[in-house]
């Protein structure tokens, strides 16, 4: 039995988000969809959870407020140096530093974080991208078996599809 | 570039790609002349870094008592005008603004640029300026390392994490530009384009992470604006000097920060808007949106300012009040009052709707703003300095041509960078404009209202 | 704004809220009205038995205390218009609103200080030449009276405009870009700037003069950057109370509006650690004995160290940590208990700005003082009771309300 | 939390000094080739380790004694002599600057000849000699006397050299001048006691002084000893049961540096002091306030004085008839007075000779030394004559030495004329001056420090001065070439063949009267010593009462008067080709690198000009073009110039400097009828000052002597803070906190501590545009303020007082700096570490004194000004910042030699650069952890006038400050 991807494309992600849903309904799991915008109601019609990148950024964050205090404090430990009269712990100052350096780390992390889930930088499009949706289509790929496809096609016009074009796999 | 089809009252996702994607089309030679320009005068700017090095720092008209003038001034200026960008694309984004949209990459750009801008000036001030990494912590034998009670060290951490921070938060929000620049395009763009868009294609596992990254960013930059600004007030406000040591400084700063930074965005978007043709994007609700921002600004730096003044008068000390008395009257006083009439008369004007949005008159305003709020940081800078505690060390003090110069190519430097990206990279944030654009039809309409 | 569309809006705005049952019972009008009594008869007993003193101390904190969370609240609707926020229909702006009476009441209980004067500015007693053109009884008052008044003026002129149709349909209208209505555009801002204004006059003449050597440039700003935080804290603590009050289907259970405010709690409590920390190290470093004796005695000084820090943890380290976690800001209960605590935490603060300049080894705080202040929450809970019904109103009347993606 | 720390402090430190002497090294490579051959290692020579040399000052007449420090073989400082009984270790500015006259780069290398077209042609010395000798040997056969010596006097010993050289060639024609040489004093004290001697002075003994004019603090006569004494009666001390400070009045025109220390500065015209000094006398005779036996006949007294009644004296001086019987009051009664006179007429010297004997001072204040006199300039009448003879072509051949006449001598002398006329122009010295452009055979000369010499500057006192180094050029001493010249010759040979052999045998002949030690000992002590200090006897003096010529009162003042004074630093011109002095602001005027025509506001109003504008002053001898310089330190009516600029040659720091006021004097005077004009020029006078009013601020503080009396301490208006307010848990300095009290009454503002800090510590001049550009480098700097002008009344004349890094405890410039650079060492010193330094500039910023100094450039010693560098100095590169360091060197060296000697460090070991040089002992150094220590002792004597500079910023100075005292006006 060979695969097939059924590419649909919508002109909104209402639309899209509802094809979703039936697909769903459909009991269809092995989809994949593209957008020219983040879009909430189509999240919604997916339904993951929240995305793990926020850990990600908090723990960037913390290591970060960690540094800070490591090299404040360690340095300053390493040449008891008086300036000023100021205290060796000197809080105040240190404070700063690690503000700076947990956002430092918490963005890159977040970054890099992002980066990884999504999997880019990448070189291999997923089956079915095509440039419109990155423009002003919204693209649903389904990849199902033969038998299978006629029925997803239909659900997926009925839901509002501009066009469906099957491809094999 | 082709003259800008207007696109319809109602844009589609279509029309604003069109309009955004056409500036990105090879430019003309007037264009690689302007280039050329910015870049010779950087190269003289360059040259006399170059020689001031060599010689040491007496080329400039640095003196006894002021240490620190014009190269400091040009730092906080330009640090300043970076801070409108995180602004528009961090703040307004967590506070759900809807006319961000269309203005927040270029002005997000114009802190790249104006931060790389920034970051030179403490290196070029250095007395030994190839010792410059001393200021970061870095293992070596001697185990020495920074003083981070040094406001200096802030400074060398809060400055470069925001440049760290702001570029991150910039490539984030282009690569999905990029990938829709990437199947517009054709020849080496394509291939260009394509590198940088590191393969995106806006499957909804991408988007789901990276809206909220972007979320997440934002709040993290949120503070980080606060905090640079304020990092670079306290290179002042922690000295004993009269006229620097205040607590008022670090909000302050910011505030003036944000003022000056959006009147920038402002004096380049005026120009811009027209020269690429997109003026169907940058609507009079935009400007109206950034003139108030500017005026709000505005006026919390008034507030500063008499803050200051009252509090030297309600606290009377002679020291502190002589040094503001030089301030408002002593040799430079002219000074301060073209900064209050640029920083704190001239905004008043955008109390009028009408102004606001009369792009002619707003652009006015801005320059001036921007002329103000340099004069602001030279006033506080380099004139408390010349009087000080010490009677017999107070002196005045001339900037040499060097100095003169290289902030002539700090300015050429930024504007230069800037005009090279708006040709290479989409300068409005086609997917943003797109998530929005049912406020942009509204803009639109209200225009079209207007002009009708 | 095209006619059409503001009639469309008149009528959505004047759709007929459901009934309620006023939201404040009998029995805590009752209560209120005897905390008042408390409170007054407290005040007087401590006059006549030589408490005076300790008396007008707690009358000040508690004054600035209320003054500041009547007023912060306010300001807060006004800078709802100023953002365009309308992630509340117009619920956010009558719970702002409604405390504005108390403006009025404090407005006439500044008077009072007049005759408490010599007990709480030292440079009453002890003239300080440099500073008599500015820190003199007759002046004082003028000023700040005039200051008051204005301010509880133009905050009467706004809402009288907030609560009318046109910017009641105007906040409603969520998917729209308009400004708001033309009067509010003029009263809104005007409310701002006065607000930042006589605040700091007060903050200069009401705090710091009681330490007539100490000042800080920044000390205005703080000052009203904590009344407007406490304003904020209110309102939640107000909206969750009425949430639970309002049976069940309300704005406040079936919208995001205590998300809203968790956030807004969050921040600007990060903004006036800011602020507080912006001094802090300034002073600090400075290391100029004019002004560190005045955070010395508080921060690094027993008693008043402890104080110091409780402020700390009650107003940022707590609103800080909870309500980072989005769930928390969408719980009730906690959302509340953070409010609450957070505001006992702002009148701990204003007791530790004013109290060590008059008594530096001691706290004098006794059954007196926790009376004078229970009488004066009194106060301020009748003088908000007409308020909260509009609220009640507002927040029942099932207005549509802009979505809110995270 | 120690622990870590001594180690660290220590590898700074060795850090800084190593790479100092790794700085200075290659600098003094190839001096340090020619002197000490390391090849043959010199067991006497150890490197790092300094050896001193006692030698004697020749700067000025004074004759202080000095000893020289000496590094790899280089001397690199001069210091006072202990030994000394005049400088008692202490050395002006001008005395340790002659080290920029030993170095100086425009020392004459070579033996040059003067071709016929005027081109200077380089020679052997043998050539040189010979053509010397040949024309020595040609004039002498011409007749006698064809041959004359000019030269200044060098000591008795060159004398006789000079003397017996001139004998060789059958002449007599001596000349030995000075340029100031007290000739008046000299006539005055001839008038009254037949001696030309100058008395010694004891200001110390006094309860009273005035001065006629003398600006002792600065030029007069020996202004190291009297500023010493100066400071000893300014202490105040119990008088008659109250707490009082001496009084002291100055009259003269300019409100000078010694006038500024006085307690009244009585501004009269030029000239007018004598008619004042003759008046007070006059009151002194009528009040009868004249001890009865001063063996003056009354009659004769009064009726001399006559004329001077004080009001008349007013009405031709202008000075109030109060103010004069005022003087006449204090300067009777007092126990024990002293009235002096700096002016060209001896009239005002004979007055103030005449107020001290009848009052029954002599003895007491003044004095006479018996013995050996001191050795003598010629009169001016030789010098005339001497320069007349040239003139009329009876010299062959002239030997010119040490002095420049063509500079100093006043146009009428029609110098440059006479020597025209001398075929045979021989001059030798160090650096080619106006007066070598003249000769036609010009020798390297060996510096003082370089030659074997003596000074006799007083009875009793013979200065020792033995080369302290090898020759830096190719020079002889002027005593050899003399003497090898003399050898030439057939007829009778000198005893000596050179200076050395002249000079020990001259001093073996004094060691019969140095009791006990054989004649090699004392030589060997005396070396030690530096010279020969005996006991110096009063010799009895027999006044001649014969009625004198009763003076006749000055004439009425002229409209406009230009008065020359010597520059404190410049001396009669010699200071100028030294950078250091040069750089070194006057310290009333504050002005360098240039001359100025000083005026009253009303002056300059009158004549309608600016500061800046430069004016021509005319006077009967000449003109001279100079910019005005506006302030109230001079009387109106009178234009002030300083002399010692305005060389056209001598070298490159001297040349083209300024203008000449000898240009414009007669001989001998000071003074002169003037007419001025603007030129419509101008240019920029430099001076390293900025405002020059105080603001109220605690910079420098004063109290009035009253004040002190009653125990009141003068109470700023500031408003106290009540309540704890130290933000940080003080910092404890287990071992040493070294510390510094400054007693801002001692200070003259003499500047020695300036100088002495230059030599120091390797601190590079800018020239006049660097100071005008604000890029001075001076650690220790002299801060001057005029009192407020509603003040004045209850203020001193002048505040001044040294200024320089607090040292702070809680300091400012510390913790900004963002690599430690800057940081607090555990003996509480403001450390400065050069090597780590990047130059952010932000210490000095935030320094409240401004004391430290920013290398805006690679700093220059043009060789062989190099040799004179401190190896134990880092020098400074381009792009950091420095300042005072407490010379961290010598208390390193002080507890290095302690712990090698394995002992404690005693109080007093350490002595910084700048408290060793002050002539007042204005500056203590010592450990404030040791409440015994000198200085602590210092602070605590004197509680009631402590202070520290700007304390209202809790900076926490190491340096206490001890108030100045001025006397209140309008009290008795």
């Amino acid at each position: 039995m060979s695969t097939v991807a059924i590419i649909s494309s919508f002109a909104d992600d209402t639309q899209c988000a509802n094809a979703i849903e039936q697909l769903r309904a459909a009991q269809v799991g092995d989809f994949n969809t593209f957008s020219p915008i983040p879009s909430h109601r189509i999240e919604r019609a997916i339904g993951r959870s929240k995305s793990p990148v926020r850990w990600i950024v908090l723990a960037g964050g913390i290591l970060g407020v960690l540094a800070g205090l490591a090299i404040t404090i360690g340095t300053t430990y390493e040449w008891r140096l008086n300036a000023g009269g100021k205290p060796l712990l000197s809080w105040p100052p240190f404070i700063v530093i690690c503000f700076e350096l947990m956002v430092l780390l918490g963005g890159i992390f977040g970054f890099l974080g992002v980066m990884m889930l999504s999997g880019v930088p990448t070189t291999e499009m997923e089956p079915g991208y095509d440039g419109r949706f990155g423009e002003d289509r919204f693209g649903i790929v389904v990849r199902c078996d033969e038998a299978e496809a006629a029925r997803i096609e239909l659900v997926l016009k009925e839901s509002g599809a501009e066009e469906v074009v099957r491809e094999g796999a | 570039m082709a003259a800008a089809p207007k696109i319809s009252a109602e844009p589609s996702y279509r029309d604003i790609d069109r309009s955004v994607l056409r500036v990105m089309e090879p430019a003309g030679l007037a264009y690689w002349a302007w280039i050329g320009f910015c870049f010779t005068l950087v190269a003289i700017a360059a040259a006399l870094w170059a020689r001031q090095i060599y010689t040491g720092l007496g080329v400039t008209g640095l003196r006894q008592p002021v240490m620190w003038a014009i190269y400091i001034t040009n730092f906080v200026f330009w640090v300043g005008i970076a801070h409108s960008g995180t602004l528009i694309s961090a703040i307004l984004f967590l506070f759900r603004t809807k006319w961000r949209t269309a203005v927040y990459r270029a002005a997000e750009t114009m802190t790249i640029f104006a931060v790389a801008t920034a970051g030179l000036f403490p290196l070029i001030h250095l007395g030994r300026v190839w010792f410059f990494y001393w200021l970061l912590p870095y293992p070596n034998e001697r185990s020495l390392q920074p003083d981070f009670r040094s406001p200096l060290v802030w400074d060398a951490f809060a400055v470069s994490t925001y440049l760290t921070i702001s570029a991150l938060f910039w490539t984030m929000g282009l690569i999905p530009d990029i990938a829709n620049a990437r199947e517009a395009a054709s020849g080496w763009r394509k291939k260009f384009y394509t590198v940088l868009a590191m393969g995106w294609q806006g499957t909804d596992r991408q988007w789901r992470h990276y809206s909220m990254a972007y979320l997440l960013m934002a709040g993290l930059a949120t503070p980080l604006v606060l905090s640079v600004h304020s990092v670079v007030s306290w290179d002042f406000a922690m000295a004993i000097n009269p006229g620097w040591h205040s607590t008022i400084f670090a909000p302050y700063f910011v505030a003036g920060a944000i003022f000056s930074g959006v009147a920038m965005v402002i004096t380049l978007l005026i120009p811009m808007r027209r020269l690429l043709g997109i003026e169907d994007l940058l609507t009079e609700w935009h400007f109206d949106n950034l003139a108030k921002v500017v005026l709000l600004t505005s006026l919390v730096v008034s507030y500063a300012y008499i803050t200051e003044a009252f509090m030297t008068w309600y606290a009377g000390d002679p020291i502190e009040q002589m040094t503001f008395h030089m301030r408002y009257f002593g040799p430079w006083g002219w000074m301060y009052w073209v900064m209050v009439l640029c920083n704190c008369v001239m905004p008043l004007l955008l109390f009028s709707p009408r102004i606001r949005v009369n792009l002619r008159a707003l652009w006015i305003v801005t320059i001036f703003v921007n002329i103000g709020m340099w004069f602001e940081r030279f006033v506080i800078i380099a004139g408390s300095l010349t009087a000080n505690f010490e009677p017999s060390q107070w002196a005045g003090y001339r900037p040499s041509i060097t100095e003169i110069m290289i902030t002539v190519g700090s300015f050429a430097w930024f504007v230069g960078l800037f005009s090279l990206f708006s040709r290479f990279l989409p300068i409005i944030s086609m997917t943003e404009l797109k998530e929005g654009i049912v406020w942009l039809r509204k803009a639109l309409k209200m225009d079209r209202a207007t002009a009708a | 704004m095209s006619t059409h569309l503001q009639k469309a809006h008149r009528e959505r705005g004047a759709m007929k809220p459901r009934a309620v049952e006023s939201v404040v019972g009998t029995s805590t009008r009752a209560v209120a009205g005897a905390m008042i009594v408390l409170g007054a008869t407290a005040f007087m007993l401590a006059l006549s038995r030589g408490g005076a003193a300790i008396a007008w101390q707690a009358y000040l904190v508690n004054l600035l205390f209320f003054l500041g969370v009547a007023q912060g609240a306010l300001v807060a609707s006004a800078s709802f218009y100023l953002t365009q926020a309308k992630w509340g229909g117009s619920t956010p702006y009558r719970l702002g609103e409604a405390f504005a009476p108390f403006l009025w009441v404090g407005f006439f209980l500044f008077f009072g200080l007049y005759f408490g004067r010599s007990l709480i500015f030292p440079w009453v007693t002890h003239p300080i030449a440099q500073k008599a053109a500015w820190l003199n009884t007759p002046f004082l008052f003028a000023r700040d009276g005039i200051g008051l008044g204005v301010m509880a003026a133009a905050s009467y002129a706004f809402i009288r405009v907030s609560r009318g149709a046109d910017a009641r349909a105007w906040t409603i209208a969520t998917d729209d870009i308009q400004l708001p209505p033309h009067s509010i555009r003029v009263r809104a801002p005007l409310v701002a700037v006065l607000f930042a204004v006589v605040y700091t006059l007060i903050a200069f003449d009401l705090v710091m003069s009681l330490a007539p050597v100490w000042r800080s440039t920044l000390f205005g700003w703080y000052f009203f950057a904590g009344c407007f935080w406490s304003g904020l804290t209110a309102m939640a603590l107000t909206a969750v109370v009425l949430r639970s009050r309002l049976g069940e289907n309300n704005l406040f259970t079936n919208s995001t509006v205590l998300h809203d405010f968790g956030k807004m709690v969050f921040a600007f409590s990060v903004f006036w650690i800011y602020l507080l920390f912006a001094q802090y190290i300034v002073i600090w470093y400075g290391d100029l004995p004019v002004e560190t004796f005045f955070v010395v005695q508080r921060v690094h000084h027993l008693p008043w160290s402890p104080l110091s820090a409780a402020c700390l943890v009650l107003i940022w380290l707590i609103p800080f940590t909870v309500l980072m976690s989005v769930r928390a800001k969408k719980t009730p209960v906690i959302l509340g208990t953070v409010a609450g605590l957070g505001l006992v935490g702002m009148w701990l603060e204003r007791y530790v700005l004013v109290v060590p300049s008059l008594s530096l080894d001691a706290v004098p705080f006794g059954p007196t003082q926790f009376l004078i202040s229970i009488g004066f929450l009194g106060a301020f809970l009748v003088s908000a009771m007409p308020g909260l019904n509009r609220v009640a109103q507002a927040a029942t009347s099932g207005e549509p309300v802009g979505d809110d993606p995270e | 939390m120690r622990e870590g720390l001594p180690i660290s402090r220590r590898s700074f430190i060795k850090l800084a000094a190593t790479a100092g002497a790794a700085a200075a090294l290659p600098g003094c490579e190839p001096a340090a080739r020619k002197l000490i051959p390391y090849v043959v290692p010199d067991e006497n020579v150890v490197p790092g380790v300094p050896s001193f040399f006692a030698t004697t000052c020749s700067e000025c007449p004074a004759g202080c004694g000095a000893v020289a420090r000496i590094r790899e073989g280089r001397v690199i400082k001069l210091e006072g002599n202990p030994a000394d009984p005049i400088g008692q270790g202490a050395l002006c500015a001008r005395g340790q600057a002659a080290l920029q006259g030993l170095y100086n780069p425009d020392r004459l290398a070579h033996p040059q000849v003067r071709g016929d077209d005027g081109a200077l042609r380089t020679v052997s010395w043998d050539e040189a000699e010979k053509m010397l000798g040949d024309r020595l040997a040609a004039a002498s056969k011409a007749g006698k006397d064809r041959v004359a010596f000019f030269g200044s006097p060098q000591g008795p010993t060159f004398r006789k050299i000079a003397l017996a050289f001139l004998g060789v060639y059958g002449s007599s024609r001596a000349t030995f001048y000075e340029a100031i040489n007290q000739e008046p004093a000299r006539v005055a004290a001839k008038t009254l006691f037949g001696r030309r001697d100058l008395p010694i002075y004891r200001i110390d003994q006094a309860e009273a002084l005035i001065s006629f004019g003398a600006d002792f603090l600065e030029t007069w006569q020996s202004p190291v000893e009297l500023a010493r004494q100066y400071s000893l009666f300014r202490t105040p001390q119990k008088r008659r049961g109250a707490l009082t400070i001496g009084r002291s009045t100055y009259v003269g025109p300019r409100l000078s540096m010694t006038a500024s220390k006085c307690d009244d500065w009585i501004a009269t015209a030029p000239g007018a002091q004598a008619d004042v000094a003759w008046s007070v006398l006059n009151v002194l005779v009528k009040q009868r306030w004249i001890s009865p036996n001063s063996g003056f006949d009354l009659a004769a007294l009064s009726n001399a004085v006559a004329n001077f009644d004080p009001a008349a004296t007013s009405a031709r001086t202008g000075v109030p008839v109060e103010t004069i019987t005022r003087l006449g009051e204090t300067f009777g009664k007092a126990d024990g007075a002293l009235a002096i006179a700096g002016t060209d007429d001896s009239s005002a010297h004979l007055a103030a000779m005449i107020l001290n004997a009848v009052t029954g001072n002599f003895g007491k204040t003044i004095m006479f030394l018996a013995g050996s006199p001191a050795e003598e300039t010629s009169t001016p009448d030789e010098v005339d004559a001497a320069v007349d003879a040239m003139r009329g072509g009876e010299i062959d051949a002239a030997f010119i030495a040490g002095a420049n006449p063509v500079f100093t001598m006043p146009v009428s002398a029609r110098m440059a004329e006479a020597l025209q006329k001398v075929p045979f122009v021989v001059w030798a010295g160090g650096v080619p001056d106006e007066t070598a452009a003249m000769a036609s055979l010009i020798l390297p000369a060996h510096h003082p420090l370089e030659a074997w010499r003596d000074t006799a500057p007083r009875a009793g006192i013979r200065g020792l001065g033995q080369p302290v180094m090898q020759p830096v050029f190719d020079s002889k001493p002027v005593g050899d070439i003399l003497l090898a010249a003399a050898g030439r010759s057939s007829s009778a040979k000198p005893p000596w063949a050179t200076t050395a052999a002249a000079v020990k045998a001259e001093w073996l002949a004094l060691a019969s009267k140095a009791d006990g030690a054989g004649p090699e000992d004392f030589w060997v002590n005396v070396r030690r010593e530096g010279g020969l200090f005996e006991e110096q006897h009063l010799s009895a003096l027999k006044l001649d009462t014969s009625p004198f010529k009763a003076p006749v009162p000055a004439a009425a003042q002229m409209e406009l008067s230009v008065y020359a004074y010597p520059h404190i630093f410049l001396y009669d011109g010699r200071g100028a080709d030294k950078p250091w002095l040069q750089e070194l602001p006057e310290p009333v005027a504050q002005i360098v690198w240039d001359s100025w025509a000083e005026m009253h506001p009303e002056t300059a109003r009158k004549l309608g000009v600016a500061q800046d504008d430069v004016i021509e002053i005319k006077t009967e001898h000449g003109a001279i073009e100079a910019p005005v310089l506006v302030a109230s330190t001079v009387r109106p009516g009178v234009i002030a110039v300083p002399l010692g600029q305005g060389h056209r040659a001598y070298g490159r720091y001297a040349k083209d400097v300024g203008t000449n006021a000898w240009l414009i004097l007669a001989a001998g005077a000071t003074c002169a009828g003037a007419t001025a004009r603007a030129t419509g020029k101008t240019r920029r006078l430099v001076s390293p000052l900025g405002k020059s009013d105080m603001m109220g601020r605690s910079i420098v503080e004063a109290m009035s002597i009253e004040q002190l009396a009653r125990g009141v301490i003068p109470k700023n208006e500031a408003e106290e803070v009540t309540g704890p307010f130290e933000m940080y848990t003080p910092w404890k300095y287990p071992g040493h906190k070294w510390g510094m009290t400054i007693d801002v009454n001692a200070c003259t503002g003499c500047s020695a501590c300036v100088t002495a800090c230059y030599a120091e510590n390797n601190i590079p001049w800018v020239g006049k545009e660097g100071v005008d550009n604000g890029r001075i480098m001076s650690w220790i700097r002299i801060e001057r303020y005029f009192p407020e002008a509603k003040a004045a009344a209850q203020a001193p004349l002048l505040y001044l007082a040294p200024m320089l890094c607090q040292q702070c405890g809680h300091a400012p410039c510390e913790p900004v700096c963002p690599v430690f650079a800057s940081y607090h060492t555990d003996e509480g010193l403001n450390g400065q570490i050069y090597n780590r330094c990047v130059g952010t500039r932000y210490c000095e910023n935030n320094c409240p004194y401004k004391v430290r100094r920013f290398n805006w450039f690679v700093p220059e010693w043009p060789a062989p000004l190099n040799l004179q560098l401190n190896p134990d100095v880092t020098v400074r590169g381009a792009g950091v910042m420095e300042k005072c360091t407490f010379c961290v060197q010598r208390i390193q060296f002080g507890e290095l030699n302690a712990k090698t000697e394995d002992r404690e460090l005693r109080d007093g070991e350490i002595v910084t650069a700048c408290q060793q040089a002050c002539p007042t002992r204005a500056i203590t150094f010592g450990d404030s952890n040791d409440p015994a220590s000198a200085m602590m002792r210092r602070r605590e004597d004197h509680e009631l006038r402590n202070y520290r500079a700007l304390e209202e910023l809790n900076t926490q100075p190491a340096i206490t400050y001890l108030r100045n005292l001025y006397r209140e006006k309008g009290k008795a």
